[in-house]
């Protein structure tokens, strides 16, 4: 079985460690604020200027003052600072931040990512994509393994424009979670019921299998 | 203090001066903290071939997105602009000139252009298409890219409170890129919901220095919301 | 929440880890707003071959100057360091590297090290001493020198209160290098008068949000005046 | 008769205009703040960070942590702000400040100027100065017309290690005020009983002077 949204991001959670700044990126990884694993605790940034982001808020809360960089309404927590975008960015690309969460188009052996310009289609440009990318000591991609057309994402080489060269060291998939070392993908997890021949199947890009790769539990 | 006194009496007033061809820092990210009136003025004027430098270009017929419906920006210079129909078809067409600029590299030329800081070296954008016919160089053996500050005739912003000098502060997230772009214009006007007399603001909590500020106006403001979300109490 | 607890209960925890060789960058202008007691810590503990990073020495027996007395200090980084006799002494004798930095230059070589920038043009020292052998170059006719961040081991930082989770606010100018101090050590020690709960100060009000304090310890400070100057009331 | 310092300090001061935001350096500059003209209001920014300095503090108000970049204790006006050593640079460096007044031991006709070094002596540190002239769109230098030896400060090349090069258009000596253009020192004003012949004779730079040069009045 493929995993689901949610057990994607459960399963970037479980690499969350307590007193984490953490920057989520919009879609698959703003989940993963759902699924903190117990007796740990994270702070969330939004790049565009909060640190310690909090839940979205009630009716009597709704602030249009207040919103995250997928410009939600959200709340503060106590604790939290409120900054400019410049010291927002500052915080980010001088890796200030522990942990940050992506999506992606495509990733590479290289660690090279690409996540914003598909030529020919409409771009609406990289956001805080490529500072993000550029800065954070520890990213995590979360991507399809394939394609519609069950093309692989996880190749040689990115075929699409980069968001960043050389920066992605963990890739988690809807089939398996792998890290990039040396020019290659190194196969760590693999989803619940999925084998490794459809793992080594769906991946285009040079892929290590270790003798033994344990299957995720949820 | 006469001669420190910033307050404007009328939007006219707030935007002497812009002629067409100028260029323009705006402060706000997606519509929250924008400078809505100053932009509405803007329309009003008709000014064209403008060079607008912000986060993201408005929405349909909100924000930065009217200025859009009479073609008055020839260039926009943002990090994301996907909100706007009207925006893809100018840029389709070739009528809308598009710089993508990462989004903190742009908080950063906004930032150097009012510092003096002619150009820094960052690692974002290195390997990728923004790269493209800049300078890399390698300090510790990571690469960097060269980005130069973005200067303008006249930057837009909207604070929460200001006194009479243009000391402001910002409310909430509506801070984001205002101000910095508050240092980078040759003239720079500021939209408020309530000017204040000096004094009243405490020294070390003034997010603008006055200084940056040369015009100031007191406006009423939409807040539009971009993306409503809540949860229930 | 325990992970962001960055409270610790002894100037020996404080500073633990500091060992001979390191770089040390420090807030205060003159001796206001210095970080006194980690300076005293670190005088204790002993640790040689300093490279220190500060606006000023300090003062003869207070401040930096103290760490002059069992000659810490092997390279000293600074704007100004008129006001010590030691200095001089261990200056002209050759015990002690001065490396001196313009003000302006000095603070923001210490932002652009927490901010993530390597280096930076600047105007300031185009055509001085201080430019030779570094990159000078033109952009819209003006000449600027190329200047590079200062990352160091440890920052050592002074704030008036803190909440427990290192969200700092500054008291009047004590506030000068301490921001961007606290951004450019590796592990950063804040020492405040005062530790108050998260969610005691506004949020758009903290000059120095948590993220960049490793470690913060409540003590007492001497505050000594450099300069008492009155007017009769 | 050679200017006092306050009479220095006076003639600078005539240069304000209203809304000027001003940093004075230490020394003769200070004493500027004494002589701003009627009708007109300056605001003093400290390079330590503080827009909006006030007088010196009674004793009741003498607060440690506030203090101007001379290092005296000081009070803030209603409508100070007070911010940190970068963004006061920032604000000095992108010629935000209107007018600057600086001492000097020597300028010359390209508007090079020495003020910080004097090889062989202690040298103490430039402090803010070199950004400060590499700054200000609008620098006043005050100093001694020649030194104790009559050896003049107004050269065609500056002989000591510069501040900053190519910054100063202005100059008020005890003797004279000057302007510097075209590579020569312009004779604008001398000061009351001094003539032009003494000025021609301590200028060791190229000097230039008009038909007409009025004597200043106090």
């Amino acid at each position: 079985m493929t995993l689901s949204r949610e057990q994607m991001a459960q399963r970037v959670a479980r690499e969350l460690k307590d007193g984490y700044y953490v920057n989520l990126g919009i879609g698959i990884p703003t989940l993963v604020a759902n699924y903190i694993p117990e007796g740990i605790e994270v702070m969330f940034q939004s790049e565009n200027g909060l640190l310690g982001m909090g839940a979205y808020p009630t009716e009597e809360e709704l602030d249009a003052d207040l919103i995250n960089a997928g410009k939600e309404t959200v709340t503060t927590i106590k604790g939290a600072s409120i900054f400019s975008s410049s010291d927002s960015f500052a915080m980010i690309r001088g890796g200030h931040v522990d942990f940050t969460v992506l999506g992606a188009f495509e990733v590479d052996v290289q660690g090279n990512i690409a996540s914003w310009m598909v030529p020919g289609k409409l771009i609406k440009g990289m956001g805080g994509a490529m500072d993000l990318v550029a800065a954070a000591p520890n990213i995590i991609v979360i991507m399809t393994h394939a394609d519609k057309y069950g093309n692989s994402k996880l190749l040689d080489h990115c075929a699409l424009p980069l968001t960043g060269a050389g920066c992605i060291k963990r890739v988690l998939t809807d089939l398996a979670y792998l890290e990039i070392e040396n020019g290659a993908f190194i196969l760590k997890e693999r989803a619940p019921g999925v084998s490794v021949e459809e793992i080594v199947s769906k991946t285009a890009g040079k892929l290590i299998v270790p003798d033994h790769v344990p299957e995720m539990t949820f | 203090m006469s001669g420190f006194d910033k307050v404007v009496h009328s939007y006219d007033e707030a935007m002497q001066g812009l002629t067409d061809g100028m260029t323009i820092v705006a402060g706000g990210f997606g519509i929250c903290g924008i400078p809505e009136n100053l932009i509405n003025q803007i329309k009003k004027m008709g000014v064209k071939g403008l060079t607008i430098a912000s986060n993201n270009c408005g929405v349909d017929g909100f924000g930065l997105g009217v200025l859009l419906e009479d073609k008055q920006i020839k260039t926009m210079i943002a990090s994301y602009v996907g909100e706007n129909k009207l925006f893809e078809q100018q840029m389709m067409s070739g009528e809308l000139e598009v710089i993508l600029t990462p989004q903190g590299t742009l908080a950063e030329k906004m930032r150097a252009a009012g510092a003096g800081i002619p150009a820094f070296y960052t690692a974002t954008g290195y390997g990728t298409p923004i790269a493209e016919g800049k300078e890399v160089r390698e300090f510790n053996g990571r690469h960097y890219v060269l980005e130069e500050a973005i200067k303008a005739d006249f930057a837009i912003v909207k604070a929460w409170k200001a006194d009479r000098y243009g000391n402001a502060i910002y409310r909430h997230t509506a801070m984001n890129f205002n101000p910095m772009a508050a240092t980078a214009g040759k003239i720079t006007v500021m939209e408020v919901e309530e000017i204040v007399e000096p004094g009243e603001l405490d020294p070390t909590q003034v997010h603008t220095p006055g200084i940056y500020v040369d015009r100031l106006i007191q406006g009423t403001f939409e807040k539009r919301i971009e993306r409503r979300t809540v949860r229930s109490a």
